[in-house]
């Protein structure tokens, strides 16, 4: 069972927000209203943030630093330890996938997430007239199960799920053409994009794929990993 | 043959009873102010069902407000009647005894709100039966489901069994009252005799409960507490939040208790039954509870602030000086300040001040949980400049809020009217009488003509 | 990973241990319960779905894309691996552009004025019907002899579009095809013609490179290509062994700064200064390319012209006039700092210095085209001219040329005519100068104007002072507007003739920044949504409807048709570019020193006047035949402080200020990656709501300043404020940042529009408004960076 | 399947603690049912040779 991670090369990433906007159109998040955006609740799973600019030093030295954040798909995510129904869930290949039709909103996993990777719908999600054309037809969905780019019902929390339906599109694929399914197959919407190629996928089981090396980089770091919650996402520091 | 009970003579019986036999008009009047109230939250709430959970002011990464701050605080309150009635009962505290039921009845009708609130708060409400189907038991919430239910299902047999007596009471004296009234006496008194035994076996029953009810008390409210502790938040994210909000509810509970005895004394004229010393014995209660409340919150805080770690700072900051100084500092005055001044210099023999005392007190519990909840989300563990929230409550919350404590109010006016107040068989002697301890009153009571 | 129990399994052990099995089972069976994730499979769309390859043209980049269609919609955009700019990438705006294909703001068909001018009443009318009103027009004024009074102003047209509107108007017979470079490339372009002789953006080989300088060039934001910068850029940096180092000079750090190992805060406008403050430190310390400074470049010594008279040579004139001293003075940057950056750039071949493109505070007067000139010299003197890591001469695809243009004596008298714009007139050195276009209509210079055609240009709200364009349309009898949004300039229009977007349409795209030629290709992804046609249809359309001579310089039926002749000498078969959407030559192929292909094609190629000698012109012989015989009050009119050889030399031109003492800022308006240059793209929510990700601003415009600049007029962050300068005000949120010089605050491009659409509408301020209106005097370009503003609490 | 993923897996998996809290409540309302029961019960044999109290 691969093990999917992922490496950000914080040096060779431009803060352009491509990431942002490929995975809000691949997973089908709604736009919200300004008024809504100001109160903090627009949906962009993978979003991207300046970080806090250190105090002291000469206006030359003062270096905005940013950050561009998706799930971090956790190894012991504290959010699926709180989920009174099991709506969010560990699979066996370490992804941390969302039910919105278990999902009974009650936002302990939101509250829960370190990361603050979780995001909630507050209102039924819309589309203004014509623009729900681009809207990304893939499903998974199953009995009692509706994941992937789904448009989701208004009142449920929903996350970065590693683009999970193009998981499954890579598998159909390989089953279509009668071979086993190779890890480098698959990878996320807002990795093909990365303008700045910073973005690097795959599986951390397999010691010699891309992630794996990467990992070991003395440059490779990871957010809070004072917090136990041994995420997959691993950075690469600048410089 | 009706059955016919036998029942301890009370001197106060005829005060305790005349509540029940007429429904005057301010009766109605309030009840129908009440009922409007609750109704407006009604259409809050179907507002929000409608549109979204939008309406309310919650948002990323400020995701619980004003509903979890009411869930906390009504099981809060709901932990007043038990800690009365049950671990007083078990210190044997006579004095306790006219207050037992009042106190019960403040758990009863706050304990459905703060169910309430949990259910107002979720985002896919009609959903809540996945908790039974699909119940993960490693989720603090589910623990918090078991033990609330658990703890409501408890008080409301506890209540009940204790109210049976008086029921029967009401059932054989009570003959002028409405027929569906009479009606109802009849079947909730399931038959009670008032046979010695049956009393018998009640106190024997009660003194078990009262037990499990204490022990149950206190799980409850940890296990609601941790609900946040249980997070790696900073801020909830300690080991004394248990006992924090334990005691915090304890003392909100009491607190509403004194409210409650003074507003029934006023309205119901029972000066005898509630005498003045029942409410000095409260308030040494109450001064040892905000000294303890003074105690948490100096550890709490001091704790964090010699320790230093950044992020808990961010949170201590948000409160001490950051957009929360108002509340936290409000809170603290009416919480510790005013009230034990109150008690200390004014309070003997003054149930007036002890009312305003714990009015304070009830009020600077609410912002407390408020000040627990909020800060902490507003600045997420992640440090980034970005996603510092910020929360302002809107109307459709206050409205539900508002509603909820009118319930609370509707439930309490309404039952006063249909059921005695104070317990009669347990008051059954004299007032004032030094009384005896439990076992030899059984046999005098047995021997009475 | 301890594989977790199914939940069958389980249940069956609590039955046992718990005894009441038939409980169990019967709760099972009424709540159904389902383990997650057990049986869910993928449900692949119903529709038939392909993929269609195209070119993005939300910037000018124009990356290639490949659009997923599902069921006859554009579901998705991903990037072109194929196409050499963004190999496979993409930025928010291509990946945000169905909001663009879908938007509902699009107009859908076009539109002819009935009410007042402006007044906003419009009546459909056909296709057919607009091609005979623009035809009769045209013929109109042929009749009447005067062709050259109607002027074409576009903005950006990609491939053929340029060439074909150019040949467009000069079969017409009007010299008057006005770009809108001057807003932004002209600088450089100019700079570049003056020193290497070529009129061309010069291409930057970044992956090359070990030493990268940027003056004001915001790269990895915005600026002509910023996608091909960010793949340079990240290559560079992480994609070889040895680590590129970046250096970037701007008074705004921004994103480019903050990803540079150095930023150096610079006051605003003095980068020639620094520019030859490093020149000085590399001759004085030898470490100049002297193979090429001596037998390549000319006027690098001092020298003695034709009639024996001496001139000062670059080294001179800048070892006696910008030792590191004075530089500092000027520009505020430590002399030490200058030494040493001077030692790193020579002394870490290949280095090269980026001249400044939209958005660096250069092009105020004068001093924009000195000091890209100045900045290019590093280049020269290091040697980086046409070395792998240095600069590169742009090539494009050699396309089958134009048929001749039938004899037409009209068209040729109307030709030879005085531009519009005042190019090569007022203003001297200036090829277009789009915004100067208002106050000659005003003013009816040279002549009144009869027509004008606006094509992808929305100069109300893109020019420095914007507004004056109202007023010369009330002096403009016919105007055409071909937006496919009613933006602040269709609304004057006479007839909107909305084209389609670039989902939608066929139009090549020729690739810029590499070096080596190549084509995109953009192809209809979708069934056109709405009643629009494309530009160079309609244009074939007129040329026919206006009968020969013009309909003979025109003999294709449709602009794909145009499209295939012209491309048919690339090398690839139509169908085959139809099928990757790119082709290309990879490989730049570097000229020699001194061959004839360095002659012809990286030295000296476009130099009218002067010898095409491939010498590099250190003293710009261009320039000594452009302005040697002005006296020096015609010079000082030019807004040129020094005369005498200076002219001729790149130098500090002190930056004249609009706004006194009075006004203590520099305003700066920053063009950001997420909004992009275009107005269509202010009316697309997604990229609406990330506008702001620097400052955690969304939906809104906002006043960078630095926080002690702040501190001193106690304004705090997020609160509201007046920019006022001499030519308006606007009221914002101010927002501190420290990364920032004290003199200076930013404000963000294409935000404040009054119309485009209902996202684009009243949401922030145009910082463009309150600019200063006035053109460079001598090389025509627009002033984006001399105007002060003072801030104050609102 | 160790004694340790058997526990661990009971916490884990969707399902079990619903029946954890059935089971709680149930056995708590049975257990006051026979209470109640238990209680009014009181003194039923000598039920009729108890004089009638007032």
């Amino acid at each position: 069972m691969p093990r999917w991670s992922m490496v950000i090369d914080l040096d060779k990433c431009v803060a352009c927000q491509g990431c942002s906007i490929a995975c809000r159109m691949e997973n089908n998040t709604p736009i919200v209203s300004p008024s809504e955006a100001a109160l903090g609740r627009s949906m962009l799973w993978n979003d991207v943030f300046p970080l806090r600019a250190e105090e002291e030093g000469a206006i030359a030295s003062a270096k905005a630093r940013f950050l561009t954040r998706p799930c971090m798909h956790c190894e012991d995510p504290p959010c699926v330890k709180v989920c009174p129904v099991g709506a969010t869930y560990q699979d066996d290949e370490g992804l941390v996938r969302q039910n919105y039709t278990r999902c009974i909103g009650c936002r302990f996993c939101t509250v829960a997430c370190p990361y603050g990777v979780r995001y909630f719908n507050w209102y039924e999600p819309a589309w203004e007239d014509g623009l729900d054309q681009h809207l990304n037809p893939d499903r998974v969905e199953g009995r009692g199960v509706l994941e992937g780019p789904a448009v989701r019902p208004k009142g449920v929390v929903e996350k970065c799920t590693f683009c999970i339906h193009r998981l499954h599109k890579a598998r159909a694929r390989a089953e279509a053409e009668g071979r086993d399914f190779r890890p480098d197959e698959y990878v996320p919407a807002c990795v093909q994009t990365c303008t700045g190629k910073a973005r690097f996928f795959g599986d951390l089981d397999d010691a010699n794929s891309t992630v794996s090396l990467l990992a070991q980089s003395r440059r490779a770091f990871r957010l809070l990993n004072e917090a136990g919650t041994h995420p997959k996402v691993i950075y690469l520091h600048e410089g | 043959m009706k059955a016919r009970s036998v029942h301890p003579d009370n001197k106060h019986e005829a005060i305790i009873l005349t509540p029940l036999q007429d429904i005057t008009t301010i009766d109605r009047w309030l009840w129908a102010l009440l009922l409007g109230l609750i109704g407006l939250g009604g259409y809050a709430y179907v507002r929000q069902l409608t549109l979204g959970m939008g309406v309310t002011g919650m948002n990323r990464p400020v995701y619980w407000g004003v509903y979890i701050t009411n869930f906390v605080f009504f099981i809060g309150l709901a932990h007043s009647g038990t800690f009365i009635s049950a671990i007083l009962r078990l210190a044997g505290a006579e004095w306790r005894k006219p207050l037992t039921r009042a106190a019960e009845a403040i758990t009863l009708f706050s304990l459905p709100f703060g169910v309430a609130s949990i259910v107002v708060d979720m985002g896919r409400p009609e959903r809540l039966l996945n908790v039974i189907s699909h119940g993960r038991f490693q989720s603090p919430l589910l623990w918090d489901f078991t033990a609330v239910s658990l703890y409501l299902c408890s008080s409301v047999v506890f209540f009940y069994l204790s109210l049976l007596p008086d029921i029967a009471l009401c059932r054989d004296r009570l003959t002028d009252v409405p027929a569906w009234q009479h009606r109802m006496y009849e079947i909730l008194a399931l038959g009670w005799q008032g046979r010695p035994e049956q009393f018998h076996r009640l106190e024997r029953v009660l003194d078990g409960m009262a037990i499990f009810l204490a022990m149950l008390v206190v799980t409850v409210h940890t296990v609601v507490s941790w609900v946040f502790g249980m997070t790696i938040q900073p801020g909830w994210h300690t080991a004394l939040i248990g006992p924090f909000f334990l005691l915090g509810a304890i003392f909100s509970g009491t607190a509403a208790v004194v409210i409650a005895l003074a507003i029934l004394r006023r309205v119901y004229h029972l000066e005898e039954s509630l005498p003045l010393g029942l409410f000095n014995s409260l308030r040494k209660l109450l001064i040892v509870f905000t000294l303890g409340w003074l105690y948490m919150m100096v550890s709490e805080f001091l704790t964090i602030f010699y320790g230093n770690i950044p992020e808990e700072m961010e949170v201590f900051w948000q409160k001490f000086t950051g957009d929360f100084t108002w509340l936290f500092w409000a809170m603290t005055i009416l919480v510790f300040v005013v009230p034990l001044l109150i008690f200390i210099f004014r309070g003997k023999d003054s149930i007036g001040w002890m009312v305003t005392a714990s009015v304070l007190i009830n009020v600077g519990m609410w912002l407390e949980r408020f000040v627990v909840i909020v800060p902490t989300e507003t600045r997420p563990r992640l440090l980034y400049e970005l996603v510092q929230g910020t929360y302002r409550p809107t109307w459709v919350e206050a409205v539900i809020t508002v509603s909820m404590f009118a319930g609370m109010f509707l439930l309490y006016a309404v039952f006063t009217r249909f059921f005695p107040i104070v317990p009669v068989w347990e008051t059954a002697e004299e007032p004032g009488a030094e009384v005896p301890p439990v076992t030899r009153r059984r046999r005098r009571f047995g021997v009475r003509r | 990973m301890t594989t977790p129990l199914t939940r069958r399994q389980f249940l069956k052990l609590t039955a046992v241990a718990g005894g009441s099995a038939a409980a169990m089972g019967g709760l099972q069976a009424v709540l159904n319960a389902t383990p997650a994730g057990a049986e869910e499979g993928l449900l692949a769309p119903s529709g038939e779905e392909h993929i269609v390859p195209s070119v993005c043209l939300l910037c000018p980049s124009g990356c290639g894309v490949l659009v997923r269609v599902a069921d006859g919609r554009a579901v998705k955009l991903e990037g072109n691996p194929m196409h050499p700019i963004n190999t496979g990438s993409l930025c928010p705006k291509g990946q945000a552009a169905p909001e663009l294909l879908y938007n509902p703001d699009r107009l859908t068909g076009p539109l002819r004025r009935v009410g007042e001018r402006g007044s906003g009443e419009w009546e459909p009318i056909t296709w057919d019907e607009a091609v005979q009103i623009v035809a009769q027009k045209l013929n109109d004024l042929r009749a009447a002899g005067h062709p050259e009074r109607a002027a074409c102003l576009y903005g950006e047209t990609r491939g053929q579009m340029r060439p074909f509107i150019e040949r467009f108007m000069q079969a017409v017979g009007s010299p008057n095809a006005i770009s809108h470079d001057s807003l932004n490339i002209e600088a450089a372009k100019l700079a570049t013609y003056y020193t290497q002789g070529v009129y061309d953006l010069p291409a930057y080989d970044l992956e090359n490179s070990n030493y990268v300088l940027s003056f004001g060039a915001n790269l990895l934001e915005a600026g002509r290509t910023p996608q091909r910068m960010v793949s340079g850029y990240s290559y560079m940096r992480r994609g070889r062994a040895e680590r590129g180092k970046v250096v970037v000079i701007d008074p705004r750090q921004g994103v480019t700064g903050a990803k540079a190992d150095e930023w150096i805060p610079i006051v605003p406008g003095t980068d020639a200064a620094l520019a030859l403050g490093l020149a000085n430190v590399i001759i004085r310390s030898g470490l100049a390319d002297s193979d090429f400074v001596h037998n390549y470049s000319f006027g690098f010594e001092d020298f003695k012209d034709g009639e024996g008279k001496s001139h000062k040579g670059f080294k001179e004139f800048v070892l006696q006039n910008y030792p590191p001293s004075r530089v500092e003075q000027i520009t505020g940057v430590p002399a030490t700092t200058i030494s040493r950056l001077a030692g790193e750039f020579a002394g870490n071949p290949p280095a090269v210095a980026i001249l400044p493109g939209k958005g660096g505070l250069l092009n105020g007067s004068i001093n924009g085209l000195y000091t890209a000139m100045a900045v290019h010299m590093l280049n020269a003197l290091v040697g980086s001219i046409e070395t792998p890591g240095g600069v590169l001469a742009q090539r494009y695809f050699p396309c089958a040329d134009w048929p001749q243009l039938p004899p037409d004596p009209v068209a040729e008298r109307g030709r030879t005519a005085e531009r519009l714009d005042g190019a090569g007139a007022r203003f001297p050195l200036a090829r277009h100068a789009y915004q100067a276009v208002a106050d000659h209509i005003s003013e009816g210079y040279p002549y009144p104007v009869e027509m004008l055609f606006l094509y992808d240009a929305n100069p109300v709200y893109e020019v420095p002072g914007g507004t004056r364009f109202v007023e010369a349309f009330q002096k403009a009898p016919f105007i055409v507007s071909c937006a496919s949004f009613m933006d602040e300039t269709a609304q004057y229009a006479d007839l909107v003739l909305p084209e389609p977007t670039f989902l939608e349409r066929w139009q090549d795209d020729a690739i810029e920044g590499l070096g080596y030629p190549g084509v995109g290709l953009r192809q209809p992804v979708v069934e056109p949504l709405y009643d629009t046609l494309n530009t160079g249809d309609f244009l074939l359309r007129v040329a026919q409807a206006m009968g020969d001579p013009v309909a003979g310089a025109f003999p294709w039926s449709n602009f794909e048709e145009l499209l295939k002749d012209r491309l048919k000498t690339i090398g690839a078969e139509w169908e085959t570019l139809k099928e990757l959407g790119v082709w290309m030559i990879p490989g730049y192929r570097f000229a020699r020193r001194g061959s004839e292909k360095w002659v012809a094609e990286v030295v000296g190629r476009d130099r009218m006047s002067s010898p095409r000698d491939g010498r590099f012109d250190f003293f710009s012989r261009e320039l000594n035949c452009a302005l040697g015989e002005l006296g020096a009050d015609e010079l000082k009119a030019l807004g040129l402080s020094q005369a005498g050889d200076a002219v001729f030399l790149p130098h500090h031109e002190p930056v004249t200020y609009a706004g006194n003492a009075e006004y203590p800022f520099t305003l700066n308006v920053i063009t950001l990656m997420s909004l992009g240059p275009y107005s269509a793209a202010a009316n697309m929510p997604t990229l609406q709501e990330i506008s702001g990700m620097t400052v955690g601003e969304r939906w809104d415009s906002w006043l960078e300043m630095n926080p002690e600049a702040a501190h001193e007029l106690e304004l705090r962050n997020k609160d509201g404020v007046w920019v006022e300068s001499p030519y308006g005000k606007l009221k914002t949120k101010v927002r501190l940042v420290k990364s920032l010089h004290p003199d200076v605050v930013n404000l963000p491009h294409n935000q404040g529009h009054t119309a485009v659409g209902r996202w684009a509408r009243n949401r922030g301020v145009n910082g463009l408004e309150i600019l200063n209106p006035a053109s460079e005097p001598a090389t025509g370009l627009a002033s984006f960076t001399n105007t002060r503003v003072k801030v104050y609490k609102a | 399947m160790t004694i340790g993923e058997l526990i661990g897996a009971f916490f884990t998996t969707p399902g079990p603690g619903g029946v954890v809290v059935i089971l709680v409540l149930g056995l708590a309302g049975a257990i006051y049912v026979l209470l109640t029961r238990w209680i009014l019960q009181g003194g039923q044999a000598e039920e009729g040779t108890m004089r009638r109290l007032r």
